[in-house]
Order: structure tokens, then C-alpha cells, then sequence
């Protein structure tokens, strides 16, 4: 700390500019931690030879737990000693990201002592990151968290910490509480989010409406999003007003109803809910004028991921829709039924997106005891390589056209 | 307390929600009628109840000092009683009543370097991974390069003239931590060189079967290293992905060379008019540029206006390249079309032109 | 002539199509303006020059005795000097030049039990295959149901009430002949039971590695029987592709209680409005019952008439299914939705609901 | 013969109804052919026991030729002697299915002669079906058969018979001669057509216009299917008239035009040709009204196929627009490096379109030399795992970015 400022070159040209600059972030952070004056250090090196200089992580934690805490090593120990650990802490996050200054002044305390006084606010898993400390900080660090109330979030094979968009909190067209079912299943799945026993990772993302703001159908195991099965809420006069503002609801909104269900006079919208597939883009361009119906509650999709290796996913239905009030009994029973089929079959970093394409759609139902219905696919198949498991035999029996395992 | 500290307090979860929501949402849970952008980062919730809650929208670089922070906690003091929150896209958002308010806290927030925006139709922030800073798997920074797009397409932020919104992601290896994978433009960071085995501590260092089980296209096999277990890769095989990697320390494929960055369009998440999609690939290899990558920064805004300019209002990257076609996409941007563009991985055959549906 | 006759003569090609062309067609070759139908199974097209061709299209057995083929000949040189052709369907089509002789060989068809139709908005001829009057690999068979359906579905044949086209197709195994695999309604022939491997035949019958090597699920490993070489089936393997019994006549496949019938939807073949389309799977299955299949009729009739009324104008089939959706095709059709209509195969994945686009 | 007649009670059910019969046809043979009598036996047999009763075929055809004869035996040769064998052979019709009486009649003289009388008039491929003889006849037919001017077609491992809709000889849409080219493929592939050297089947189908009435696109290793680069054609008081008749030109033609470009004002049609997709909905709906543009040409796709065993593919674009006049050069030549390609590289049982799928398109385009296009594709691949074939190495050389093969 006493060393004369360090050259950054590099990295000082990332000080430019209008957008908010991380590396003053650093900067600042380095003018009181040896840690981030060493990532600095490291950072700008990487600049210049573009390449990182991480080590692959080892197995560091907190007693008792199997996740929550990512390994980082430097390979240029020597030249960086105060980043040769370089550990992130992922705390789980309140629900819906909302914070008190008072919290956020304590969170800052504890990593200004223990850390490298870098955070990501937040990751994209949805954790709050604590970037970069030494092995035998991690326990003060756990300990003075849980004394604010905080715990660590999920890494490994274990459920992620569940994250949500603020929903009914701030936000009109949320179909089901998103920060409480978010708070309930942390809360209940505890244990398998603080100790990996999985095949692989699994996440819970909820999103209150169509819109997805948490992104829930492109990553997450299951993906829990908010919707109506009853008709869109209509305020006529808004509707007027909305004309009379100048918005082309012909061209702009009608034009573009995917399910080609709107019918616009130049007076009225009318709207065959029937056909309507709960898209939410007239409710988008219309907020005061139109809202998701009354009988709310959420379609419960299955198994989106990233690509590797075998190909990104989206999830898709599994429940077209269900209602969300606690306990969510019926939603618990269908994830432990999940659980179980996949803890028990699924191959070694398999996720269930994947292990439900190896055994098959229909199997895979079959197992975890939901009826198979039109509403989870796209169209049936195109192919004629039925499974077919049974057959028959040509004794008596079967002749009476009774079906018999093979 | 001196007991207390005795006992080691384990799966707690998280603090409860509710202690941090401000006392106007308490009152209106659930009971918002309506929203309304007033100004570029401004927007307006009303209750039922005839309740208002304001709020502002700031830009962030998510790697936040604790310095940052407080600072955060200093304006939230300020102007709405100590409430904030923080965006699924890393954006920071100050949660007022008092309309009065909401012009001095974007003044400060100016001040601070955290201008405001990213509502409505605009870009918002672009989400992001670790890069070099933490990561060891990067094949590129992801904070630099987000900077210096960023720095670039500002105004987009700070303002809202473009058709629709429009979502920017990266991801600095193909492991895409950040879902990337359906955004109206991606940047993502690609290896192209095969791992380079170290032969002689790979035995120390990792379970061979599993080496060889982790490769997708089975381009590994085992293979003896002076006399030692080691494995071999069969180089025309290797897709890049860097699974191995993953499962074993010896098998490093970050190359200073090769590394760098690929660009995809055209992704989307939300059900709004259609379906979500994947991102497709535009632009398949730009070197690794820092501090400010060019090259990057000139692609993506080349799409962001191309895409502005043309496209119908509400349509979304995607939907605009849909409704062209992707050829006319590929001459409106100056893309080069190349083999790589071509799917050759397991559904390639569903992604070919199957029909005469054709411009010319 | 007795030297030509040493002569064997090869490779001489078809004839040239000239020579069968009545002198109307070589006139007016690549000149036709625009045609009209006329009444079901009856058009006209004019050509630039003023010329009228008349077709007059009248249905057939495809599987024709030489004694009814003379027939047609007659008919044609009463009506139309001898020209005729036959269509891409099958079916017969007569080319006149005097309108006034389009009713007497109406009528001349319709005693001979060849009734005209099958142009425009109707149900044309039954795309078929050979079933069991000649394949040996044949699941059901051809002609009987085509009959059967046809029987049926006459009026649609001979009217013109339909809202668009609409193709039946039928093949008699999964190796599609005929290409079922892009109609409106496809009527397929499956097996159901492994093949039942003829242990102590196969060696001398068949190449083992090529038996081996020809099972895409890897079903079929070699086995020693009575110390013969021989290949065992590992049934729950087994998808009934009947690739092994292709290669190797000891692998049968055919078994009349497991063989049966599946009916598929939707697909398309020409660009009109909507993209070419793959077929999708309506009935899993439904058991052999010759000689009129009542069971397969009945079903491919309900799914000619929901259809029939409920779609709009010009809608084939698939664009009718992908305007309501699948679910309520099921509804509507009051075809018991089962886990095999879900896709399980190399690209199942794209085919699950990857969105919340629902109706409830 | 002068047995007593046969009792079929299942077949004779067949008989009933309005549509044609394939029974009273296959009686009527009967009853001057023992071939055509003991088919109806054995088939009234499949009827009772709802299975067929044919042997796989052996390797049965005339001298020279490696295809044009499917062999066929009963599996109840003692019960059904005149089918113990019961050949069929594939003669390759003329181009468009035009015939005239005379032609006709020789042919079935000839079948009279040497076969069961029966046909199929056509097989799915296109060729006319002489159903069942046996293996001593084949030669005596193919002569007879050369006699007046026939030739056989194509089955194994070859060129199939290539077809075609009848094209410019009766439909105003033909956008290039379909007769022609069939007819001038066949002939330039007669020794490909009649000798099999391929990995598997080759077949060739040519439609005049994107209706695609000889269904190539599905069901063909090269489908040719013709289109227009100009102007849709139209003639605007033809238009009126539609409208006059009672067309909804709204509704039924513009707004079933998947590109949107047409706009109807009630009185003009007006079409963004630039925008058009050229599939003739709005053409077929007033044929007198609108016609292809005057550039046409045809779109060469590639690679379709039956489901076994990897799935059905469709045909997709390798040349979205050519214009096909003889000598055809052109399209010979890419069609030869295509079929060297394959032939060399190409699996046991692997038709073209299983090929491209397994070495890649891009390396496809490669071998064949032909420029990849984005016409080619629905969109760009969604997946990250490119192959990439170069990279850079270290020394000086690379890092002035010379590409070096590794
Ligand atoms: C920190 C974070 C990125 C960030 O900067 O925000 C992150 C960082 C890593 N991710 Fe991730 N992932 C992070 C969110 C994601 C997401 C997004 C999400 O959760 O919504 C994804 C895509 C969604 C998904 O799960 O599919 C994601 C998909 C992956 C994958 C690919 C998994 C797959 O099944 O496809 C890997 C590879 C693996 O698991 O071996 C991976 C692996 C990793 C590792 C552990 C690297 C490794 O190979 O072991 C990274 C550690 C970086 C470091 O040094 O800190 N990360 N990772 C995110 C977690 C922060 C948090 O807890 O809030
Ligand atoms: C604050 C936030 C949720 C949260 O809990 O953090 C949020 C909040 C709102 N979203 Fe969102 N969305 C948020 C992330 C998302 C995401 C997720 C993402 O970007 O990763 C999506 C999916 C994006 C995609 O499809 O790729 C998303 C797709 C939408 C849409 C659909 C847009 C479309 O047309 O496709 C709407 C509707 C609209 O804007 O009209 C919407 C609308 C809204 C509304 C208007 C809802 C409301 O009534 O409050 C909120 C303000 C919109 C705005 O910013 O213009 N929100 N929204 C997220 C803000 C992120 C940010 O800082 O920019
Ligand atoms: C006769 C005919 C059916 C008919 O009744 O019309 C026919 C009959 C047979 N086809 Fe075919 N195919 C016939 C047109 C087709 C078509 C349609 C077409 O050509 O347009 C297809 C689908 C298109 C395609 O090629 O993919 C077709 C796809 C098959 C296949 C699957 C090939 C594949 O790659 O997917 C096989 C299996 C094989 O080749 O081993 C097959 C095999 C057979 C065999 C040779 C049986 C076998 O396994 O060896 C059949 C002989 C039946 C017999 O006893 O006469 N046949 N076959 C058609 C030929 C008549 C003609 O020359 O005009
Ligand atoms: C004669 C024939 C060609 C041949 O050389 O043999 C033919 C002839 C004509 N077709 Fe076709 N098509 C013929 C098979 C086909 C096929 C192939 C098939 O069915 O296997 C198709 C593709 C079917 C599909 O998509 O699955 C086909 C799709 C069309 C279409 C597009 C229909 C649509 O809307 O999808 C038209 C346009 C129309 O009818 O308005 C068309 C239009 C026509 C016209 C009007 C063209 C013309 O101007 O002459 C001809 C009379 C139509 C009619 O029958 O209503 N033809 N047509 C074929 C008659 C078969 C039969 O006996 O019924
Ligand atoms: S997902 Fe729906 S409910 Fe949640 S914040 Fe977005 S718009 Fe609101
Ligand atoms: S929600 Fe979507 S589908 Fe439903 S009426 Fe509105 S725009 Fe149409
Ligand atoms: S995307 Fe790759 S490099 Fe970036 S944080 Fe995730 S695992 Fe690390
Ligand atoms: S990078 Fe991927 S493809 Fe290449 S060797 Fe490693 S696991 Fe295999
Ligand atoms: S579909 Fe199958 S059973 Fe029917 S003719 Fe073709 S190969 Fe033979
Ligand atoms: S029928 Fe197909 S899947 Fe079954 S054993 Fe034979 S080749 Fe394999
Ligand atoms: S494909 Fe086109 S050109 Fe050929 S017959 Fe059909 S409509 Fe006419
Ligand atoms: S040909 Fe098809 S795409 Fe072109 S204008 Fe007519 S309907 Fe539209």
C-alpha cells in the first residue's frame, strides 16, 4: 500500500466516456485494499496480453455448506499476492432485489473488512456477489452476514437462489405474488440450496406476467410466470383516450395481436378471449386502458439452460396453469416429484432439460405422475419412431385383445 | 450475546422482503392500476388507491465499489427515505413519492456518473459475467467491452427514440452464464483453438474417464505421456466448448490469439406479439481489442441503427429480421455471409431454407 | 429385321413426350394464359392464341388390369384422338378440344365406374403405395383402405365444398413410399413388435455387421445361436423402423396382431401462403380390420369434416391447426390426446411448447 | 384355370362402393391370367390373416442392367404357384405422363404376353408398374418393351426415373420447360439411371412453378422447382372483374399473402415485388388476373427424403434461382461435382440429404464449390459450436495474422 501508484494505461482509457466506469470502481475500491490494487494489477496485465489469469477454482467454503463460495486463484501469485486468493462470496439476495440504505451500509461494513471491497450488484443469477477474499475470511465473513440476516446462495449442484421480478411490489400486471412464492421456496428448499445433491444445478426463476423481466424461460429449470385464463380487463373510456392521444391501435396494437383475436372500429376494441393467447402486448402499449384478467395464477414451465453441451433450451409447459396461493402444496408436491425422477436418473451434470429430452417427454411424465396434454408442445411429432412398449402376444389370451407386458 | 456467538447460525435464507419495501408499496401491494413513462428513467405507478410511487432508473456498472454503495445509500437517505432496489438487468432504481424530488436526485445522480434511463424503448443495461476479472474461463473481458459499448450507444439509454426496447447481452464463454442466448444482440466470447493439454500434470490434476466423458463431440481419448496416463485431442473434432476445461485444470483453451468475440442478434425472452427465440449468429469472429475493442463497439452499434431505422414501431430485433428475411438482413447490415452462419451441429437440417419462399 | 433382332438394344430412355402430345398442347406449348375450372373435375385453359385445351380428370384404381387401360384408349379415341395422360395423383386425365364431348365422356366415366372430379377444392386420388398385393414389408395394406376411404369420401371427390385442397396419402410401411410424409392427412402403416430375428436362418441369409450396423438405436448386437452367429433384439431399443428387416430378410417385422395403421395431419407440400410442412401424428395407432378398415375411415372422415367446417377459405389443413392450435385440435377432433404424440426423437425438444402463448 | 372359382368373400366386400375398384381389376386379369388369379388368392389370404404373404425380394433383372426389376416371391409358393414369383418392372414413363391410345395398347400387348396383365398406372416415382411376371419373361419383355421405343427405369443404388408436372404443356405457370429437362436429364443420366454406383437413390423432380405439383420438395435428392425474379404480371381489368364476381380479394388473396405486400384499395392491386416470396397464392386465386413475372428461371434445392432412418427432411435451397435452358451446363455440371462428392464420401444407404447433415453444409458448399448464401438458410445457426478449421499459432508469422492450416 505504501508502493508508489501503479501504471494502468490500459485500463485507464475505461475511465472515459459517459457510462459509468467500473474500473473507477476499482480504483476507488484500490485506494483503501491491497486486494483491488492487485486486481487492478492483474487486470491491466490481462489488457495487455489479452488473456485472464485465473486459476481454476478449488473447493472453498463455509462449514457445512457445499456451496455458495467460488474459488479463484491468481497464476501470477508472486507478481499479485493480494489477489493469489481472490474468493466470491454469492449472498442470497431479498427477494426482488430491495434494499434499506441502513442494510446496504451494513453489507458494505462487513465486506470493507473482510474483502476486497468489490461487489456485483448484482449476479446474474440474481445473488448479491462479494468479489474477491482470502480462504480464511470466508467464516467471519458467513458469520457476520448471518448476524445482519443473510445467508449464501446457491453454486453447484444444488437449487440456486430462486429470483423474481418485483411483481405485485411495484408493478400492475403481476398474476401471482412473485417475491413471496420467491421467499417461500428459498426458505423451503434451504437445505438443497446450502448442500448439493443433484445431478446438476437447478433454478427457480418467477416472473409475474408474459413480459418474463426476469428472463425465467430462457434460464431456469423451472420457470414459474404469471398469467390469466378469464378475459382482459377493459377500460373503454381509456381506450378512447388512448385514441384521441394520437396511438394508432389499428396499426400498432390490433396489427400486431399474434393470435389475431382484436377487432378495432375506430371506437371500441373487441377481443375474442377465446382466442386470445395471453401475449400481454395490447396490455403493454395500453396500460391504463387494458390488464390481465381477473382469475390469475401461472403456467409452470420446464428445463431452459444455457448451451452447454448439448444446445441451449427454453423451458417449456408443463403446467399450463395453476394458482399460487401458500401453502403451494400442490407446487412443492410436483417439485419434490421432479427432484426425485431426476436426483435418481439423471446423469452427472445432466440438467433436467436435458435429462427430459434422454428419457423422453412422455417418460419422463409418465414418472413424476403428470397426464400428457396437447398444451406442452408445439405440434405432435413429425417422425414415426413411436416406442411403443407393449405388444401383443399370440396366445389365447391376447386374442381377446388384452394387452400384456412383454 | 456471549452465548449467542457460541451458536453458528446456518440456512437462514435470506432477510425477508417485506423489511425493505417502502411504506408506500406496503400500502399498495398488489394494488397498482396503472404505469406511465414520464421522461427517459422516470416512471410513474399509481394505486388504486390513487397512491403514486416515482421511480428513477440509473445506469450501473454493476462491479461496484462499497464506496459506490454507500453513496447509493446516501441518495436513497436523500430522497425517498432510505428505499432502493436494483433491476434483473443491474440497473439501480430509487423508489420516490414526492414528485418534487425526482429532478434534483437525477441532477445528483448526473453528478455521481450514473445518468439515468433505460425505460421504455431503449437500450437498458447490458447484462453481463465476470470476464477477467474473476473468471478463469473468460475468452474475453466482459466489463471493458460493456464500457465501451455502452460509452457509445448512451444516448440510447438516456433516451427513448428507438422502435422498440432492445436487450444487449454478454457472456465471456460459451458456458453463457447470463443467458445470453436469447438477446436482440449478444456479444459472446469464443475460444477457437483446441486445448492445449498439459500432458504431464494432467494425471495429478484430474480424473481421466471423466476428461474424456466431458467432450460432446468425443475428440478426447486417453493416451499415455511418458509413460504416464494423459489424454490426447483430436483437434478436428474439438468444437470449442470448453467443457473439459471445466471438469479438468489441464485443459486450458484461453489463447491470446484465437480468443475473442462473436456477435448474435436477434434473441428474445418476452411473450409480447411472439414467441421467445434464440439468438442467431451475425458475426462469428471479432478479435479480442482492448482496452476499448472498436471493432465490437462498431459492430453493435452498426446493428442497434440499422435495426432502428428500419424497423416497424414495437418490433424487437428478431421480429424486424423476421419479417425481412434473413438475406436482406445480411446486405441492410453489411454482414459478410460465411460458412460458419450455416448450422452444422444436431437440428443444422431444420435451420436450411425449406421451401422457395424467396427475394430477390 | 432378323439382324436387328441380334441387336439388343439398351439405354434407349423413355420416348420423347413429344410424340404423345395432341396437336392442341404442341401448338400452344409454353403459351397457356390462364385456365378456369368449369364444373368439378372439368377445366379449361385458354392460350394466348385464343385455343381452348378442355381436361376432363376422372378418378383411378392406380392398380389397373390392361383389359381397363384399353378402355381408356377407346374412350380417348372416341373423345379426344386418342391423347390422354395420367396426373401425379393417378388419376386419368382426357384432352379435348370440342367442348360438346366434355358430358358424353363424363358419362361414358361414369358408367365404366370411373366418376370425373378431384380438381380444385376437393379431396383428389389417394396417393398409395403397394401393400400387401406386393411388398413384403408392408404393415397394412394399400389399396383396400384407399378403396375403403375413397368409398367414403366420394362426394368430396366429386364436389368441389371443400375450403381448399386436401391430400390423403397412404403408405403401407415406414419407408414411405409416396412420400405421405408432407400431407393433409397421411394414413401410415406401422409395426409394433420387434422383429422377430429367424435365429438359426440369419447367418446364411445375411451380412452380421451390416444386420448390426443397420439398427439406428443400436438394438441389434450379435449373438451366438446353437453355436451359429447369429443377432439378438434388444427390444425396449427397438422404435419398428424395420431398417434391419430391409437389409436382412431373417429380421421380420410383419405380425398381424401388432401391425396396424397411424394417421397423421397437416403437412403441405406446395409454397402456397404457408411453408411446405412435415405431417404431425394424429392416431398413434388403429388395428388392421380388413377388408374395409371401418375404424381408419371413420377416422380420416371426422378429421375431412371438422375440418371442412371450420376452416376459413384457402386453408389447408396444418394452416387451419396452426391457427387454433393444437389443443383445440384434440378438442375439436375428440382425439384422446397420449404421451405418444410427443415427440422423443433427435430433435424433440423444438417440438415442446417453448412459450406461454396459451388459450385456456 | 379350370379350377372352379375362387371364393374371395373379404375382397369381393371391395367391390362395392363408387370409387374404382382395384379388385374388379385384379378379376378381371383373373380371369384370363393364372398370375392375376393366384394374386387374388394369396391377397384374400392377407385379408383373412391381416399379414402379407411376400418373400423379400431377391436380385432378379435383365442382362446389363443393375435396377429396373423388383424381385418378388410368395411365401406360399405351393398354395399360390403362378405368384411364386411375381416380379414387377419399372418402366420409365414419358415425361409429363402424356400418352397416346396407340402406345398404350402396345404396351398392354406386351403385358399381355409376358406378365399378369396388372399395372400400376403410376408408381409413386413416377414409372409405369408392370405388376408381377417372372424372372424368366424379364428378358422377353425388355425387348419388346425396346421395341416400341420403352427403356426401363431406374430402383437400387441410381438415378431414379425423374419426373415432372406436366408444366408448359398445359399450365400457364410453368416457369420453365419441366417436359424438357425431365426429359434430357433421363436421357444424359442413362447409364447412372441403369447402373447403380451410388451410395443410395438419386432422384431427380421437376415442378414448373412453387405449387410444386409433382410434390418435389419433399420427396426428392434434387427438387427444381421453377420461379420469377421480376414483376408478378397483372392485368388490371381482370382484377375488377374478380372483384366483380364476388372474389373478397381482402380477405381471400391479400390477406393470405405471407409476405403483407399486397394492398388492396378497392379497386387496385398493388404488390411490393420486392417484397413478394413468389408463392402463387395470390396467382392461383386469380389466375386470369395475375401471372408469374417474365425472368424465370427455377430455385435447385436439395436433399429430401422419407423418414428411415434418420427422420424425413425436406429439400432446402442450394441455388435460389437459375435459368434452365438446354444444353443445361450449368446445372449438369453442378449436379456432376454434387454426385462425385457424394459418391466418394457418401455412406452405404446414405442419400444426399443425410450427407450434407453429417459432414456440415459449409463443408458441402466447400467440396462442391458453391458460395454459401443466406438464401440457403431459414436463419443462422443459434448454437455456439462452430469448427473452426485454422488458428493462429505463436510465432512471428501468426501474430502479423497470417492464418496457418493447424
Ligand atoms: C457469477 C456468475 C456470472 C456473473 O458474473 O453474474 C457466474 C459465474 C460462473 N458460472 Fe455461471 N454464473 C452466473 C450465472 C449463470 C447463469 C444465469 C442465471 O443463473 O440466470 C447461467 C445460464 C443459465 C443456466 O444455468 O443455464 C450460467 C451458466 C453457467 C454454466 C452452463 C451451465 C449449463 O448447464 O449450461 C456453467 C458451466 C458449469 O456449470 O460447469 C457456469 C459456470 C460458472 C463458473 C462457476 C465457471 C466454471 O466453469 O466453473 C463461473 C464462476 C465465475 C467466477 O469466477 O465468479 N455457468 N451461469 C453468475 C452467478 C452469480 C449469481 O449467483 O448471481
Ligand atoms: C424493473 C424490471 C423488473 C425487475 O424486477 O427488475 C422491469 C420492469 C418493467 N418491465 Fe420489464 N422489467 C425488467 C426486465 C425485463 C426483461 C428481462 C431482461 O431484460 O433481461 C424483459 C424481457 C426482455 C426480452 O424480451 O428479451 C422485459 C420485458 C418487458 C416487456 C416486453 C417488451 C417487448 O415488447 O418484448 C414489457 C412491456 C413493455 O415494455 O411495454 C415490460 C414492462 C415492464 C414494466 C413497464 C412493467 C410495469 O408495469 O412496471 C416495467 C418498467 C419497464 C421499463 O423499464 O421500460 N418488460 N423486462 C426489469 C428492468 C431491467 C432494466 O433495468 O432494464
Ligand atoms: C413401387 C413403389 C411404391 C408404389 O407402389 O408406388 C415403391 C416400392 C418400394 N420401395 Fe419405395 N417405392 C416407390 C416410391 C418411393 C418413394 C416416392 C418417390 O420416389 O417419389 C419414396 C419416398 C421418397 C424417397 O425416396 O425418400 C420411397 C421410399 C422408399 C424407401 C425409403 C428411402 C429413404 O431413403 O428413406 C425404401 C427403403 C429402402 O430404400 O431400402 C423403399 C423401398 C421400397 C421397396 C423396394 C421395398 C424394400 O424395402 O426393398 C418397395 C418395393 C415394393 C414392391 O414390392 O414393388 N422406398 N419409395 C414406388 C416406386 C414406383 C416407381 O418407380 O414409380
Ligand atoms: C395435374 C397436376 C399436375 C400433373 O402434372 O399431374 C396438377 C395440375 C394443376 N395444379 Fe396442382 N396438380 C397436380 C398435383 C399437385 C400437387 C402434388 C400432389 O398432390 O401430390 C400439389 C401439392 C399439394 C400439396 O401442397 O400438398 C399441387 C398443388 C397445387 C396448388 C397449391 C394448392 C394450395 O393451395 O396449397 C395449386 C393452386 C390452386 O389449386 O389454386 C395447383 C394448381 C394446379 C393447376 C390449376 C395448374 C394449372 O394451371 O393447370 C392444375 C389443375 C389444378 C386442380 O387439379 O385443381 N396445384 N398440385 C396434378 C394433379 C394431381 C391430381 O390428380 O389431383
Ligand atoms: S414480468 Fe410482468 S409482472 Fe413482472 S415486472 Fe415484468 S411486467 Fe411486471
Ligand atoms: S394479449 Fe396478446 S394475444 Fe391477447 S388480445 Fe392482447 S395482443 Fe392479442
Ligand atoms: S460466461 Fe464463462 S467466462 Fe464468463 S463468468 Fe460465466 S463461466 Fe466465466
Ligand atoms: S473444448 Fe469441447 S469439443 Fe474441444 S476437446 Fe474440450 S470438450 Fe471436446
Ligand atoms: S411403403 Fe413400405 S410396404 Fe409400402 S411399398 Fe413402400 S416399402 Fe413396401
Ligand atoms: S426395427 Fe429398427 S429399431 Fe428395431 S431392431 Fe430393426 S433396425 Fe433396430
Ligand atoms: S407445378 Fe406449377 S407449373 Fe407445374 S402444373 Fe403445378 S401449377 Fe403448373
Ligand atoms: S406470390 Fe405470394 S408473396 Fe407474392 S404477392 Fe402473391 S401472395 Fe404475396
Amino acid at each position: 500500500m505504501a508502493k508508489e501508484k501503479r501504471k494502468t494505461p490500459k485500463l485507464d482509457e475505461l475511465e472515459k466516456g459517459k457510462w459509468p466506469s467500473f474500473v473507477k470502481e476499482i480504483k476507488t475500491a484500490a485506494e483503501k485494499n491491497p486486494m483491488a490494487e492487485d486486481l487492478l494489477g492483474q487486470l491491466e496485465r490481462s489488457y495487455e496480453e489479452k488473456i485472464g489469469h485465473w486459476k481454476h477454482g478449488g473447493i472453498v467454503g463455509v462449514l457445512g455448506y457445499g456451496g455458495g463460495v467460488i474459488g479463484r486463484y491468481s497464476d501470477l501469485p508472486e507478481e499479485f499476492p493480494n489477489v493469489s486468493h481472490f474468493h466470491t462470496l454469492r449472498i442470497n439476495h431479498p427477494a426482488g432485489w430491495f434494499y434499506t440504505s441502513d442494510v446496504l451500509r451494513k453489507l458494505c461494513d462487513i465486506w470493507e473488512k473482510h474483502g476486497s471491497g468489490l461487489t456485483n450488484m448484482h449476479g446474474s443469477t440474481g445473488d448479491i456477489i462479494f468479489l474477491g477474499t482470502r480462504t480464511e475470511e470466508l467464516e467471519p465473513v458467513f458469520k457476520e452476514l448471518t448476524d445482519i440476516g443473510f445467508d449464501l446462495g446457491g453454486s453447484g449442484s444444488d437449487v440456486r437462489t430462486p429470483s423474481c421480478c418485483c411483481g405485485k411490489a411495484r408493478c400492475e400486471w403481476a398474476c401471482y405474488d412473485t417475491m413471496a412464492l420467491t421467499y417461500f421456496l428459498t426458505m423451503h428448499y434451504q437445505d438443497e440450496l446450502h448442500r448439493p445433491a443433484f445431478p446438476y444445478k437447478w433454478k427457480f426463476k418467477m416472473a409475474g406476467c408474459p413480459n418474463d423481466c426476469v428472463a425465467s424461460i430462457a434460464r431456469s429449470d423451472m420457470s414459474i410466470i404469471g398469467t390469466w385464463r378469464d378475459e382482459i380487463q377493459m377500460d373503454k373510456e381509456a381506450v378512447a383516450e388512448y385514441a384521441k392521444s394520437g396511438l394508432n391501435i389499428q396499426r400498432d396494437v390490433v396489427g400486431n395481436c399474434p393470435a389475431k383475436c382484436m377487432d378495432w372500429d375506430g371506437k371500441e376494441i373487441k377481443i375474442d378471449n377465446k382466442a386470445c393467447v395471453k401475449c400481454m402486448h395490447c396490455i403493454n402499449t395500453m396500460p391504463k386502458a387494458l390488464s390481465p384478467g381477473k382469475d390469475r395464477g401461472a403456467c409452470i414451465l420446464i428445463g431452459s439452460k444455457a448451451p452447454i453441451v448439448e444446445g441451449a433450451l427454453l423451458s417449456s409447459v408443463l403446467i399450463p396453469f395453476i394458482k399460487l396461493e401458500p401453502p403451494y402444496t400442490e407446487l412443492i408436491d410436483l417439485v419434490d416429484r421432479i427432484h426425485e425422477v431426476w436426483a435418481e436418473n439423471g446423469k452427472n451434470r445432466e440438467r433436467v432439460g436435458e435429462f427430459i429430452q434422454r428419457v423422453g417427454m412422455g417418460n419422463f411424465l409418465e414418472a413424476i405422475e403428470v397426464e400428457p396434454i396437447p398444451q406442452m408442445i408445439a405440434h405432435p411429432r413429425e417422425n414415426p419412431y413411436v416406442f411403443y412398449e407393449e405388444y401383443y402376444e399370440e396366445d389365447g389370451e391376447d386374442s381377446d385383445g388384452q394387452e400384456e407386458e412383454k | 450475546m456471549a452465548e449467542e456467538k457460541q451458536k453458528r447460525v446456518t440456512d437462514i435464507g435470506p432477510p425477508h422482503y417485506e423489511k425493505f419495501l417502502p411504506p408506500v408499496i406496503k400500502e399498495n401491494y398488489g394494488k397498482w392500476k396503472y404505469h406511465e413513462i414520464l421522461k427517459p428513467g422516470v416512471m410513474v405507478h399509481v394505486s388504486e388507491s390513487g397512491a403514486n410511487l416515482y421511480t428513477v432508473r440509473a445506469s450501473s456498472s454493476r462491479l461496484l465499489s462499497i464506496d459506490k454503495i454507500r453513496k447509493y445509500a446516501d441518495l436513497a437517505d436523500k430522497y425517498c427515505d432510505g428505499y432502493l432496489r436494483f433491476t434483473s438487468r443491474n440497473n439501480v432504481e430509487f423508489l420516490l413519492t414526492d414528485k418534487s424530488k425526482i429532478d434534483p436526485l437525477i441532477q445528483d445522480l448526473q453528478v455521481l456518473g450514473h445518468p439515468v434511463g433505460g425505460m421504455g424503448n431503449s437500450i437498458s443495461n447490458i447484462v453481463h459475467t465476470q470476464g477477467w476479472v474473476h473468471c478463469h474461463s473468460a475468452a474475453t473481458d466482459a466489463s471493458g467491452i460493456v464500457k465501451s459499448v455502452m460509452d457509445e450507444l448512451i444516448e440510447y439509454f438516456t433516451e427513448m427514440k428507438l422502435p422498440s426496447k432492445i436487450r444487449i447481452a454478454l457472456a465471456c464463454c460459451l458456458n453463457m452464464c447470463g443467458a445470453v442466448h436469447c438477446s436482440d444482440i449478444a456479444i459472446l466470447g469464443i475460444h477457437r483453438r483446441p486445448p492445449k493439454v498439459d500432458k504431464s500434470r494432467l494425471k495429478a490434476m484430474c480424473e481421466i474417464p471423466s476428461v474424456v466423458a466431458s467432450c460432446p463431440t468425443a475428440a478426447i481419448k486417453p493416451a499415455t505421456y511418458e509413460g504416464n496416463p494423459s489424454v490426447e485431442v483430436i483437434e478436428e473434432r474439438c468444437m470449442f466448448c470448453a467443457n473439459c476445461y471445466t471438469v479438468c485444470p489441464a485443459m486450458p483453451l484461453n489463447d491470446p490469439l484465437n480468443d475473442g468475440v462473436s456477435i448474435w442478434v436477434g434473441g428474445k425472452v418476452s411473450n409480447a406479439r411472439s414467441e421467445p427465440m434464440f439468438s442467431k449468429l451475425a458475426i462469428p469472429f471479432i478479435p479480442n481489442n482492448p482496452p476499448r475493442w472498436p471493432e465490437v463497439v462498431g459492430a453493435v452499434k452498426n446493428l442497434v441503427e440499422v435495426w432502428a431505422k428500419n424497423a416497424k414501431p414495437y418490433e424487437r430485433m428478431g421480429e424486424w429480421i423476421n419479417r425481412i428475411g434473413w438475406p436482406r438482413f445480411f446486405e441492410m447490415t453489411g454482414i459478410p455471409f460465411q460458412k460458419e452462419h450455416i448450422d452444422d451441429f444436431k437440428h443444422a437440417g431444420l435451420t436450411f431454407k425449406r421451401s422457395v419462399h424467396l427475394t430477390y
